[in-house]
């Protein structure tokens, strides 16, 4: 284990310099080389010109996250509990999920307003299906004797969704959030498409218009790495609360 | 609320009554559009009392369907976007004449021998999207010559559309004289570029509003159309100065030579003989008339429309 | 007066008929009662039942002359398998009964750790489950059952897994801590001789009905050289015989 | 439960309603009616306008949950089991993720082709995540006691992954499935925004450019009715799995 | 010759020393040894590093001359608790030792359900072990740690949840099939009468180490009668007061 650090650099190297190569073949305006884009980017972060839309798009990745993970999450708990529920919501949620949001996008601006609202909307739109759905699936599956154990003691509905039911699905809980913080970069950056002056998305869209394969690569590289920051907290968070989980027996 | 607050407070600094006015583009904040932009710093707006707030988008659709809902008072959009919302029978107001110019074009590369667009008959063109003008107006350009859309081979290619031209993946590909000049800059090469506006020259943006708001904001537009008009002069006078201010004020302003080029463009589709003598932003009915039929004819919309009936002359200030 | 009453109860799980068969008991208040029976007979099963788990097709279940519909704040139960919770410590496992009815305080931390000293494993209050023996998992389970001082306690085979050295203290102390505060029991265990020491009376299960009952007619407290005794023996072979098939 | 079908169709009753009432008073631009929407989704089946669409849609979806599903499943088997291949790759497929497949999507057009490929590739890459994810999660939290049983049996590290991990972490893989399936569909559309002249995503972007309103939400309600039949399927398949693994106990 | 040799093995969790320290036993061929003592003093440890499971901190295991680095195809195991999957009916999980070597055959089926009529759960056969009592479960284990036929049999307290007369009769049973197989067997036990009545040797554990080591003269095959001798009991005598504490 302690060489990964190394194949790891090895790797990414290694592609690296096949990128750099590959590009020597191509067109700038079809695939940029690692160097011209990480000079791109250097350069958007050294004269601050990508520094707003990067905060920009970073309010509206952790808004969407924090409103679309929550919501997620507390249907998820009244959907695994309540068949009731989960029947008479359930398609609505799908039909959220598998609409393109892209589409709605004048809908949003309507019922919303141009600003960060709607992109706040989009981003939690799209990130609290994993969550909704693992948590809905993770607090069915419960031990049927540690149910007849709280059972026993009387615990209410909720002790035992909260004390039982959550701490046993936080496994397959996190595994939610963390396909949903992920989602949620790919969420903000679609509202952004839609018509926004500000954020990644929107300047993906002008680089796009100036056909300026670079720059929209070095966006795509700060995104890659604005999804990875969150995937790694989240996995430090996990870290934290599983200890006494990891039953990897071998 | 708080913007509420914001607005008397700088009402009461100013010493004058600013009224609020929402222009809804059919873009986001790009540099052609600069003289819309920086009313913060040149006050073209704000000298006439009007607060101006421009609301991105994405297609001159978006741009309807803002003033549709009461998001903006006044839409920046296509021709196109208009014939298709009055077709569907929504009640709108041409105000303003943006750019006389037809602007777009298609473009292939010097060895594939294509000059003229008969030459387009059974090649693969390449368009930005299916909803974007550059397939709207390739239809024209084929439609003024006999050909229709089955005639030859429509493929999206979405904005990097001189890519796959470079590469040999289409044989033409329909653009903008902006797109164009972008193209040029990342070394396209020798090209022939067909001219939409060689065989019919309609405006590329005009400046719509609903009736109901056409009815209750005359005197606001009034404002508004003047603003504009002199932002676009000034954008004309000093396109230096316009290219610098694009870098803060746009999204896409990144490049100070590349706006300033960008900006001539635009000047340059601004103005026509029509306005030369009455002014910018003079509404050529005619033009959009034979558009519109044009539309018609291609099966764009189903109706016959009378821009008689649309266009209205009277908010926009004589020269 | 009968503190629990199981007025002719019986049950049936999905495909599986009468695994309990129309059983009468009751149990007067203060009482150590055991029941004994092959396994798979229903012993748990019964248990589960009279202490509200599980809801007889027939006949009801009193206590303290409520009926019981489901469990109630006045018993302890011990489960057949310890089940505890892997993420909480030993200590936080046995206040569990605890803390899902109010905050802890110092003297339900205090009283939880003299419990971990009743059964031996104060030093592991703050271990996890899984770094614990079989035998020790079992030992919390039984302080979980007593944190709150139920006045009627089910045990079903909370001994199993103990040795008999270990078992016969905790034997002493379960009897200590039921005459303290007059605890009602009802106790499933698989050692005849266990059944005798602890019980006023001992019932035996067969395919789901009870079919014998004895009463113990020792002095108590206890002592150790009764076990030794005659009638001791005695009643130990009445038990065999019965739960050897029919009388 | 037996009354949730009524409410159900109580509820879609109302909101069907709601929109038609509130669709009144808004231009069919902004928000047809429903029964516009109908009976334009009426029309185009009727003259089969819309089938081959339907049809080259379905296609991509499917081929692309095929390829997509099946290499997160093997990708998080892999990465559950290996830690070090979870080190090494987790970056790329994070990246792979966090990057809007939109902004990618002019480029697939020219590494792949302007066909069914691209929109294929790009339907795999959004789907692929969340059964990765699930999986790779659902194997590495195994009871200690089951894989010691596993162990003392010399079970092999393929069949202790194949007989034991595997269908323990099913509730949680099928999670990730469910997530996939609805993710799917959208990702066919987005592939179908760039480059493609057939497929609903195609005449979503068409209908927006004639501005035909209707149409478009009739597309919507297309798209729907195909993720909850997908997921609908997936829910079945689940049941038959899982029947002996509800422990709810309540 | 000794068939299985323990050789000085010592073991550590994390945070806990000397769980199991420097125990040294040999099982000759066909033989049946139990280990008696305390919850907590260290057996399950003991057992899973002779099986192979644990890896120990010092000195090796021997199992017919090969050194036991992981557990061999030769052994079978009964854990403390059953540990059946449930998603697999009673004959899957009895037969999966054989399934995960190699396809199961009508004979491996044949042997699976004499197996579950010898423990007496042939008529649950198709039933998922949540739907079985506790004892069902561990006797399920048993069956299953049978099948394959080991010649090296290591239990932990396998009967622990069973009756006295069921109990008695798998001792029966598994007396019978170590014979007919000349299995060797390492059993661990809480009960000092069952340690005495099936073994040829009985060892006690104290804090991880062997404290007492204790030949059983009786002749083989034990009858029930013997239960009753003094011999036995004095056996039994000398096994508790090891047990209590040292000698
Ligand atoms: N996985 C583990 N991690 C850390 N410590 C452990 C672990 N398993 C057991 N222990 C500790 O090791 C000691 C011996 O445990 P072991 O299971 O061997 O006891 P045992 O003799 O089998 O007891 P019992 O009769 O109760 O089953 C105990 O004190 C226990 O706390
Ligand atoms: N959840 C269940 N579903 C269906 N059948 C069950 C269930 N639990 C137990 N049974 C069946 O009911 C019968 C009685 O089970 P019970 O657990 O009451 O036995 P027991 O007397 O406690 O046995 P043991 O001493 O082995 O614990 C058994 O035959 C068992 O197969
Ligand atoms: C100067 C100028 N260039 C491009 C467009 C974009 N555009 C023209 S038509 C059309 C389709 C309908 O949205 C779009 C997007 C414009 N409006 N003005
Ligand atoms: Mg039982
Ligand atoms: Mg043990």
């Amino acid at each position: 284990m302690k060489y990964v650090r190394i194949y790891s650099f090895l790797l990414f190297g290694f592609l690296l310099v096949t990128w750099e190569f590959i590009a020597g073949f191509m067109s700038e305006l079809v695939l940029p080389a690692p160097s011209v884009v990480v000079f791109t980017l250097w350069d958007g972060l050294r004269t601050g010109y990508l520094l707003p839309h990067i905060w920009r798009t970073t309010t509206e990745v952790l808004l969407g996250l924090a409103y679309g993970g929550g919501l997620g999450f507390i249907l998820g708990l009244l959907m695994g509990e309540n068949e009731f529920l989960r029947r008479l919501f359930y398609p609505y949620v799908i039909a959220s999920q598998a609409v393109p949001k892209l589409a709605l996008a004048p809908l949003f601006v309507l019922w919303f307003d141009f600003g960060i609202t709607s992109k706040v909307v989009i981003t939690a739109l799209i990130c609290f299906f994993p969550l909704l759905e693992n948590t809905a699936t993770a607090i069915q599956y419960i031990d049927p004797k540690k149910m007849e154990l709280f059972k026993v003691l009387q615990a209410t509905r909720l002790q035992t969704l909260i004390r039982l039911k959550i701490p046993t699905g936080l496994p397959s809980i996190l595994a939610g959030v963390r396909v949903a913080v992920v989602l949620a970069v790919v969420g903000a950056v679609v509202g952004e498409f839609i018509g926004a002056s500000e954020g990644l998305g929107a300047m993906i869209i002008a680089s796009q218009g100036m056909m300026d394969t670079p720059l929209m690569f070095a966006i795509l590289i700060v995104l890659t790495l604005m999804g990875m920051i969150l995937y790694q907290t989240v996995h430090l968070i996990e870290k934290l609360l599983l200890k006494h989980y990891k039953e990897d027996g071998l | 609320g708080s913007d509420q607050d914001q607005q008397t407070e700088s009402d009461e600094e100013k010493g004058e009554l600013q009224e609020e006015l929402k222009v809804a583009s059919w873009s986001q904040h790009i540099t052609e559009q600069t003289n819309l932009l920086v009313d913060e710093e040149k006050s073209f707006f704000r000298e006439q009392g009007i607060d101006l707030t421009v609301i991105p988008g994405q297609g001159g659709g978006d741009a309807i369907k803002n003033i549709l809902t009461g998001k903006a008072d006044v839409a920046f959009t296509d021709p196109g976007s208009l014939f298709f919302a009055l077709d569907k029978g929504e009640d709108l107001r041409v105000i303003y004449n943006i750019y006389p110019q037809n602007v777009f074009n298609v473009v292939a590369l010097k060895e594939s021998g294509i000059t003229k667009p008969a030459d387009l008959k059974g090649k693969k063109i390449g368009v930005y999207s299916l909803s974007s003008g550059t397939r709207q107006n390739l239809l024209i350009l084929l439609n003024q010559v006999g050909l229709t859309e089955d005639d030859v081979d429509i493929v999206e290619t979405g904005l990097l559309n001189f890519a796959p031209l470079m590469q040999g993946k289409v044989d033409a590909t329909a653009a903008t004289d902006t797109g164009l000049f972008i193209g040029k800059q990342k070394s396209l090469g020798e090209v022939n570029v067909m001219e939409v506006k060689d065989h019919l020259n309609f405006p590329s943006d005009l400046f719509v509003v609903t009736e109901d708001v056409f009815q209750q904001k005359k005197g606001q537009l009034q404002k508004f159309l003047t603003g504009y008009r002199n932002s676009a002069a000034w954008m004309m006078k000093s396109p230096e100065e316009a290219a610098k201010l694009a870098q803060e004020y746009t999204t896409d302003g990144k490049d100070i030579e590349n706006n300033m080029e960008i900006i001539k463009l635009r000047n340059k589709s601004s103005v026509s003989s029509l306005t030369e003598k009455k002014g910018l932003g003079t509404i050529d009915t005619e033009k959009l008339q034979r558009a519109a039929d044009t539309y018609k004819q291609l099966d764009l919309i189903d109706k016959s429309l009378n821009m008689e009936e649309v266009v209205n002359t009277e908010l926009l200030p004589a020269k | 007066m009968s503190y629990l009453t199981v007025d002719h109860v019986s049950y049936s799980y999905e495909g599986i008929e009468n695994v309990v068969q129309d059983v009468e008991w009751k149990i007067p208040k203060g009482e150590f009662h055991c029941l004994v029976g092959k396994s798979g007979c229903g012993k748990s099963t019964l248990l589960k039942m009279v202490a509200g788990l599980l809801k007889p097709n027939r006949g009801e279940v009193y206590l303290a002359d409520q009926k019981v519909v489901e469990p109630s704040a006045e018993t302890g139960y011990v489960f057949q398998s310890p089940t505890l919770l892997e993420w909480k410590s030993v200590l936080e496992n046995v206040l569990l009964p605890i803390s899902l009815k109010k905050k802890t305080s110092k003297q339900d931390y205090d009283d939880a750790l003299s419990l971990l000293n009743i059964i031996g494993l104060k030093r592991y209050a703050d271990t996890y489950p899984s770094n614990l023996s079989g035998g020790q998992q079992s030992r919390v389970a039984i302080a979980r059952a007593l944190i709150r001082k139920p006045t009627m306690l089910f045990l079903d085979e909370p001994f199993a897994a103990l040795d008999a050295i270990t078992r016969e203290g905790l034997q002493e102390d379960l009897l200590k801590i039921c005459k303290t505060y007059q605890t009602t029991v009802l106790f499933i265990t698989h050692d005849i001789a266990e059944a005798i020491y602890l019980s006023d009376r001992v019932a035996v299960m067969e395919k789901g009905k009870i079919i014998y009952n004895l009463k113990v007619d020792l002095k108590k407290p206890r002592t150790v050289e009764m076990r030794y005794k005659p009638y001791f023996n005695e009643m130990g072979l009445k038990l065999r015989k019965a739960l050897k098939g029919g009388l």
